[in-house]
């Protein structure tokens, strides 16, 4: 408990988690909205997820390396993957999406490892980072620091969240993805090619978390094994907001940062993993409870 | 034609497998240098050197299932030690049970030594003794950051595997010691690529020394957040600062961290096979094409250390070469080589470097120290 | 061919391999120790997930408490586990003599199975209302959890691990631990074909086909669930204690609760096999298995690319599993024959 | 006269801002066929789950023998007796239509031991009996979920009647089945309520089946009840015209 | 033919026509069997070709031929023919899994066809995706289950049903004009459809599918679940189409009786293959169809 009372002594520092927690929140929604479009639309829970944003790492890392400024790697990243997004829909993922949601999984596990290891082989298991060149900004006296990479994310995600929910709303291909997610066979007798709607879509979510993975090797680090916190944390930001809700993914996921922040404090950072999955934990069995109160309607 | 083949299960992929390969470079630079000096005089023979290798993904699961295969299956007489502490401990009982002896060179942690094997040789320093002239330093400059001893305060974020843990027990021990006070003690997640909230927490208390060990991973993180975070401590000390390429990577940001090494290429020891610690460097650089960090120098020396025992025992019997092993005395590039009974090397020291203008200078212990220690740091203000 | 007499012979044959193993293949012996505690993972796995139709992540959670517990339990009934963990795993002072190290076992075992049992009834009554993915998500989120829960808890070693006894010379452990595993194979591959061949089988199917239809005729849904998830958990708590002292470490995340590769492996191996068969997960073990084994001995260094691409290979083009496929190909040969088919009339009849 | 097997009183359910039932009550007696119309939206479906237990009720009380079950759930109120079909029809959809028979004899006071014993019986032949009536005998073998949608529908059936409840909710039982075993199926059920006193609750828009099964109907219309009465008061009812039959 | 009938139709006889699924008595007991087997006596003297060509009117606008269909490896359909003319409405009837579903799944291509041509116009269809069959054939599907998007709005949903014209302003005009028809529709033109009713529903698939102006439209069971009223107002709507528009219709139904009083052309179908076809009236007044299929 002397965390706490830390806490309350110095509120100062409240500012400084909650902050901390909200970057890394807003990276974390950033790769979810893209699991969430996927699991929406095509029912599939991609479990490459990290995988995809790993690479989005290593591209900025390779954009670097060709003497750019890293903060180009984050359209970089999001070109090349949408781009390798299509293709993994095309070779792969076209074949499961109509079979059972578990299938799914294992498949883009299957696929996730193979990229670990790719990674592995290609760029050794170091840890990388890319100087994004941005600066940080220091307020109160030095006690609270920001880092500037950290607050584009920030701003990012939610423009991408904006963007994303309007291209939903207004294009036509956003409609045929709505179609497509609400009831894909009624969305093939109006004529939508939902072969093309869930590849764009596949593509789409690989573009975010490429994008997300720009921003992490800038804020944080990257290596070949660094994808399944990724993976895990938009399961559970998804699972919390509720599919098809781009609002709810962003709170969770600053929600999420939040908490983790937090608990890492108070409870120390071996504890802070564990807390945050116990409390998803608590959410859904609350969540069960509740429901279990008033039951799930049935013709 | 004799050849006497070692086994050894190394990470290849998985987690580890950055210093899994420096581990199975340096087996294998001493395997070629040994080889092409004409090989190892065994009694009235002459043998080459070889070594079978298993890939153990990085995960203890695997380690004692590899060695047993590598002892049943593939006849295979004699083990090199794999990488990390928790693939050791995985291995040695097999070793031990198949009365194998194994020569390691990357299982530090001292809970090794303290299970009475008679199989298990380690060249290099256990863990313990990592950040002990660490925590040494910080009691001699004491008076400098305005303190007695007893009064200094200790941050610790150290991450939450076997080896690491070791450290952690070490430094614990080290700090009772001086009467040294702990007010921050985390231990690091394995995927840990964000150390913030703890280091809100060290801004928060202002402790004096702030140690950090979590691999490389941990040194990438702590280095470049501290300074982006501008926590001055008037101490920060690290392990695995090489691996993990502070100096290349972080430039500026890694002015001033202490980091504890197992070796380095300045120390002035040599042997006859390498020469000095830097033609070592040099060779290795020459053949892998990058400079050697402290991983593959020890595992060259187990290498060393068996061709020696070998010559010794004039034989390739398992228990003579053990009843050789535990007689070593030797002199090598990397240090001297002498086990005490439960098999740990007592005769070679840490050492603790300090970044100094872009450069890794020994500054402790004294015999060896380049320099005198800059502590405590400057301030970040006080910075260009 | 009579199919019941096909079945017979299969399982002959798989026992007189496993009773003869150390014979037949001397130097491979703890990998087939292994094989055979993979088989009972695909199996537990699929009481669950393939005939109940919940899909678990963390059942490795059973897998690690049994695994713990054994080992807590072997050390525990001769020293202060807390002394023994505190000097790191063991130390010249902790010796095993053949008695205390048999009696270890044969308690230990069973508690690693009862303990993984009541935690699996615990959680089962509070998590396994929930439905679908929101179950598959929390027993994900217990399996990392638990991890780092044991990763915290200094009292079985927390991050440092936990060695399992050391045996003394005496003991051949190999060849113990290759019939211990057998034998557990064996009674659980055993102890599942009667359970699917009772009425619970099929209520369990039920559940997996339409729980709400299953609740609405009047089922103990979710008692019936509890049961189940604490059957697989007791045999899978039991494997668990075999691979503690079978790795003879065990690191509290890459060993006992290392849901991303164990934990997915089981669930791999059941739907390669065919999810919801009782020889599938047999099948399925033993396939995956072998060619892990072989990857990683000739495709040193890729061998997960190729583990990773042979998983998609085999999602995409056998869905259903091999047996499942087997039964589409030649419905005639693998399909339910007349006979099997009268035969399960019986099962059921109240 | 005996009080009535089930018994709604005033039972009212609310979702959001719809008001799927209002103040309805409603009798069965032991032995009867009741059947409830009304148009589409009218509250028929909610009220059946209301009795069932999928859902709370906002207010009311319902009885069924003699009990109030107005807060049990579920699979303690398919254990009294009272069981249902659903409008979109629930099936076991990968065991085969066998399986699906065995699973639904009477299940309701065995323990779980019960479920470990495996042994033959007569059910096996009434199941076998009951499935070629519905037509699927040569299907038996064949996984539930390939049947088409009629063909669902009459395992469904097939499998309430196996179970031999006290009471049966039926949520438009014939939608979709061929007009001719249709009159088989009244048939049956008029023969399961005569020979083992099972108590039928219908909900139907086929009036030829309705009028032709039911001794008692209710009508519901927004919500509300708008009318009771024998098969014939119903039918020249000029509100039940009005809301629900049209042009007749 | 039956056209001029209903033009003349008086008031009294309009009284008389089936509502909803009709009244009657239930005495008609058949066990499956009885049927099957007489079923299979009736489709022993089955319908030739020339017989359903001359059905169509001479010449076939949509035709099946020996049309061999199923899923997965199990056919269905064994050597299935078929013959519409354009303009007209053909009902397909039979007892449960027959496989009229099938018919209408493969002419959309949601089915495994081992053998057999579809032919639209002149047009092999066989093989077209099923997006591919609104575009380049001109053929709309009413499923048999629900097909609305239930989280768009009814508006929406109609525009959906535009979704391959190339403006978007065309589906909003021909939206337009759908509410203008059915204010029952206009009312809820903002709210999600999935708070409507089911005849709602069924209303807003019918016109959806219609926005692209179909040349075929395929519906599967109509009548389900849907209270009599409504059911009369869909076949008024069908008809409405056909007779003014001049659509193509076929149709599954078991309701029956409505079902063959509405269409041309009445085809019965037992076990995957044609038993019986002939006008609809005339099915309709057959005594043994009667007593096999509309339950006397
Ligand atoms: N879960 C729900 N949430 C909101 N509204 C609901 C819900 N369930 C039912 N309703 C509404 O309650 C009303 C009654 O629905 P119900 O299904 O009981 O009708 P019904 O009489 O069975 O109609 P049908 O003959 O079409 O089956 C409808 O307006 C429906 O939209
Ligand atoms: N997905 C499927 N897989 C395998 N068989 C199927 C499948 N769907 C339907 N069938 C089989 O095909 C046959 C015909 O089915 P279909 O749905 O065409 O019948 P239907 O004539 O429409 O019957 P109903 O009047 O009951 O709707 C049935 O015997 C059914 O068992
Ligand atoms: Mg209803
Ligand atoms: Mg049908």
């Amino acid at each position: 408990m002397d965390n706490l009372n830390l806490l309350i002594q110095a509120p100062i520092l409240n500012v400084q988690l909650l902050l901390d927690g909200l970057w890394i929140g807003a990276i974390f929604a950033l790769a979810a909205f893209g699991m969430a479009l996927v699991w929406g639309v095509m029912n599939i829970i991609n479990v490459a997820q990290g995988e995809f944003v790993m690479l989005g790492g290593f591209i900025t890392l390779m954009v670097m390396e060709a003497g750019l400024s890293p903060l180009l790697g984050i359209p970089a990243a999001a070109i090349v993957l949408f781009v390798l997004g299509w293709l993994l829909y095309r070779v792969i993922i076209w074949r499961i999406v109509d079979a059972d949601m578990f299938i799914s999984l294992l498949a883009t596990f299957g696929i996730s490892i193979m990229m670990q290891q790719l990674m592995n082989e290609i760029f050794g298991s170091d840890v990388r980072t890319a100087e994004s060149g941005l600066g940080m900004f220091y307020l109160f006296d030095n006690m609270v620091t920001v880092s500037q990479i950290k607050v584009l994310a920030f701003v990012l995600a939610f423009a991408i969240g904006l963007a994303l929910w309007l291209f939903l709303k207004r294009s036509r291909l956003g409609q045929a993805i709505r179609a497509t997610s609400q009831n894909p066979r009624a969305a093939r007798i109006l004529g939508i090619d939902t072969d093309r709607v869930y590849a764009a879509t596949y593509a789409i979510n690989a573009a975010l978390c490429g994008a997300a993975g720009a921003l992490v090797v800038m804020a944080y680090s990257i290596h070949p094994y660094v994808g399944l916190p990724y993976t895990v944390r938009s399961f559970m930001i998804v699972i919390m907001a509720g599919l098809g809700n781009l609002g709810g993914v962003i709170a969770a996921g600053l929600g999420l940062g939040a908490a983790e922040q937090f608990a890492g404090f108070l409870l120390g950072a071996e504890y802070q993993l564990a807390f945050v999955f116990l409390l998803l934990v608590v959410v859904l069995v609350w969540r069960q409870m509740v429901l279990a109160r008033r039951r799930q309607y049935l013709k | 034609e004799c050849v006497i083949t070692m086994g050894a299960a190394v990470s290849l992929t998985g987690k580890y497998s950055t210093n899994g390969t420096h581990t199975k470079n340096g087996y294998n630079l001493a395997l070629k240098v040994i080889n092409d000096k004409g090989g190892v005089k065994v009694g009235d023979k002459t043998c080459k050197l070889a070594v079978k290798y298993y890939d153990d993904e990085s995960t203890p699961a695997r380690g004692a299932e590899l060695a047993e295969r590598l002892i049943k299956q593939d006849g295979v007489k004699f083990m090199l030690g794999p990488y990390s502490s928790g693939l050791t401990k995985a291995i040695a009982p097999v070793t031990e049970k198949y009365k194998v002896p194994m020569v390691e060179a990357n299982g530090a942690s001292r809970s090794l030594f303290t299970k009475g094997y008679k199989y298990l040789f380690a060249v290099l320093s256990t863990s313990e003794q990592y950040l002990a002239s660490a925590v040494a330093l910080a009691a001699e400059n004491a008076e400098k950051m305005g303190k007695k001893p007893n009064q200094i305060t200790l941050a610790l974020a150290i991450e939450n595997d076997p080896f690491s843990q070791d450290i952690r027990a070490g430094v614990m021990d080290d700090a009772k010691k001086y009467g040294m006070k702990i007010v921050v003690d985390d231990k690091l997640p394995k995927e840990l690529n964000d150390m913030t909230s703890t280091l809100t927490k060290v801004r928060a208390l202002r402790p004096d020394v702030l140690v950090v060990s979590g691999h490389a991973k941990g040194a990438a993180t702590a280095t470049r957040q501290i300074a982006e975070m501008k926590i001055d401590i008037p101490m920060v000390a690290m392990t695995h600062c090489d691996s993990a390429k502070i100096i290349k990577k972080f430039g500026k940001a890694a002015e001033y961290t202490l980091c504890a090494s197992q070796w380095a290429p300045t120390l002035k020891y040599s042997d006859e096979v390498f020469g000095s610690a830097m033609d070592f460097a040099k060779l290795f650089e020459k053949t892998y094409g990058y400079m050697p960090p402290y991983q593959a120098a020890e595992s060259a020396a187990a290498v060393l250390v068996y061709a020696d025992a070998f010559q010794r025992a004039g034989s390739t019997d398992p228990q003579k070469v053990r009843d050789a092993l535990a007689a070593t005395d030797l002199m090598t590039f990397y240090g001297k080589v002498k086990f005490d009974e439960t098999g740990k090397n007592i005769a070679k020291p840490m050492v603790l470097y300090q970044v100094l203008n872009g450069k890794y200078v020994v500054v402790a212990p004294s015999k060896w120290a380049e320099a005198q220690a800059v502590i405590p740091r400057p301030k970040w203000s006080e910075r260009k | 061919m009579n199919r019941r007499l096909a079945n017979v012979i299969a399982i002959l044959a798989l026992g007189v391999i496993g009773i003869l193993g150390p014979w037949l293949f001397p130097a491979h012996l703890s990998q087939f120790s292994k094989l055979w505690l993979f088989i009972v993972l695909a199996l537990t796995w699929d009481l669950l997930g393939g005939q109940t139709g919940y899909n678990s992540f963390g059942n490795v959670v059973f897998f690690g408490i049994g695994m713990y517990a054994a080992a807590v339990t072997q050390v525990g009934l001769y020293y202060p586990v807390a002394a023994y963990t505190a000097a790191k795993g063991g130390g010249t002072e902790f010796v095993f003599d053949v008695a205390q190290f048999y009696t270890g076992l044969a308690v230990g075992l069973p508690v690693g199975g009862i303990m993984a049992a009541l935690a699996a009834a615990a959680l089962g009554m509070v998590i396994l209302g929930m439905r679908g993915h929101y179950f598959a998500i929390a027993t994900l989120g217990l399996a990392i959890a638990a991890g780092e829960l044991a990763a915290g808890w200094e009292y079985i070693g927390a991050g440092s691990g936990m060695v399992t006894p050391t045996p003394p010379d005496t003991i051949d452990t190999t060849l113990l631990f290759y019939y211990l595993s057998f034998a557990l194979a064996a009674v659980t591959f055993g102890f599942l074909a009667w359970l699917y061949s009772t009425r619970f089988g099929l209520a369990i199917n039920a559940i997996r086909d339409d729980e709400d239809k299953a609740e609405a005729m009047g089922h103990h849904t979710t008692r019936n669930k509890v049961i189940t998830w604490t059957i697989s958990a007791f045999f899978l708590g039991i494997a668990g204690g075999i691979f503690g002292n079978l790795s003879k470490f065990i690191d509290p995340i890459d060993v006992a609760f290392n849901g991303a590769e164990v934990g997915v492996w089981m669930i791999l191996m059941a739907i390669l096999g065919g999810k919801g068969t009782l020889w599938g997960p047999v099948i399925g073990a033993a396939v995956f298995y072998v060619t892990k084994e072989l990857f990683w001995t000739y495709l040193l260094g890729w061998q997960r690319v190729a583990l990773g691409a042979l998983i998609v290979i085999i999602v995409v083009f056998f869905p259903q599993g091999i047996v499942g496929w087997l039964k589409e190909r030649w419905p005639e040969r693998f399909g339910p024959s007349k006979e099997e088919m009268e035969a399960a009339d019986a099962k059921g009849g109240a | 006269m005996t009080q009535p097997l089930l018994d709604v009183c005033n039972v009212s359910k609310a979702f959001g801002g719809v008001i799927a039932n209002r103040n309805i009550s409603l009798k069965v007696n032991r032995g009867q066929i009741v059947g409830l119309i009304g148009p589409n939206g009218s509250g028929k479906t909610t009220l059946f789950n209301s009795i069932v237990g999928y859902h709370p009720i906002d207010d009311g009380e319902i009885w069924f023998k003699g009990e109030e079950i107005s807060r049990y759930r579920v699979g303690r109120i398919a254990r009294l007796g009272l069981l249902r079909t659903f409008q979109q029809t629930r099936i076991y959809g990968r065991m085969t239509c066998m399986e699906n028979m065995l699973i639904s004899l009477p299940e309701r006071e065995s323990s779980f031991l019960d479920l470990l014993k495996s042994r033959h019986s007569a059910g096996i032949q009434r199941a076998k009996d009951l499935l070629e009536f519905v037509g699927l005998y040569s299907k038996r073998y064949h996984y539930a979920g390939d049947l088409s949608f009629g063909q669902q529908k009459l395992l469904e059936f097939a499998m309430a009647l196996i179970n031999e409840p006290e009471m049966l909710l039926l949520d438009e039982p014939t939608a979709g089945i061929n007009p001719t075993l249709i009159n088989g199926l009244i048939d049956r059920l008029k023969r399961a309520n005569e020979e083992l006193g099972i108590t039928l609750l219908v909900i139907e828009h086929n009036m030829r089946v309705i009028m032709n099964l039911a001794e008692h109907i209710y009508c519901l219309a927004h919500g509300e009840m708008l009318a009771e009465g024998s098969p014939e008061e119903i039918r020249n009812d000029q509100r039940v015209i009005d809301a629900y039959l049209g042009a007749h | 033919m039956s056209d001029e009938k209903r033009t003349q139709e008086t008031e009294e006889q309009r009284r008389k026509r089936i509502s909803g699924y009709g009244m009657g008595g239930v005495d008609t007991v058949m066990s499956v069997d009885a049927v099957a087997k007489e079923a299979e006596r009736i489709a022993a003297n089955a319908p030739k070709e020339e017989d359903l060509l001359h059905l169509a009117g001479g010449e076939a606008f949509l035709s099946i031929e020996k049309l061999r269909a199923g899923y997965g490896r199990m056919e269905i359909l064994h050597e299935f023919d078929l013959r519409i003319g354009k303009g007209q409405s053909l009902c397909l009837i039979g007892p449960n899994g027959a496989g009229k579903s099938t018919v209408l799944h493969s002419i959309f291509g949601f089915t495994n066809i081992f053998a057999g041509v579809v032919r639209i116009g002149e047009k092999d269809v066989t093989h077209m995706k099923p997006n591919q069959k609104l575009l380049e054939a001109g053929v709309a599907y009413i499923l048999q289950d629900n097909s609305v998007f239930p989280d768009m709005t009814v508006e929406e949903n109609l525009w959906m049903g535009g979704f391959l014209k190339n403006r978007p302003e065309e589906a909003r005009e021909a939206a337009e004009k759908v509410f203008e028809k059915y204010p029952r529709l206009a009312a809820r033109r903002k709210q999600p459809a999935r708070v409507l009713s089911g005849g709602e529903r069924r209303l807003l698939e019918i016109s959806r599918a219609l926005v692209m102006q179909p040349e075929v439209l395929l519906v599967d069971e109509p009548s389900i679940g849907l209270e009599p009223r409504f059911i009369d107002m869909v076949f008024e709507i069908l008809e409405d189409l056909q007779k003014t528009e001049g659509k193509t219709i076929i149709m599954v139904e078991q309701n029956a009786k409505k079902g063959l009083e509405f269409a041309d052309i009445g085809y019965v179908l037992v076990s995957g293959q044609l038993a019986k076809a002939g006008p609809g009236d005339e099915l309709l007044e057959d005594p043994d169809v009667g007593r096999l299929f509309l339950g006397g």
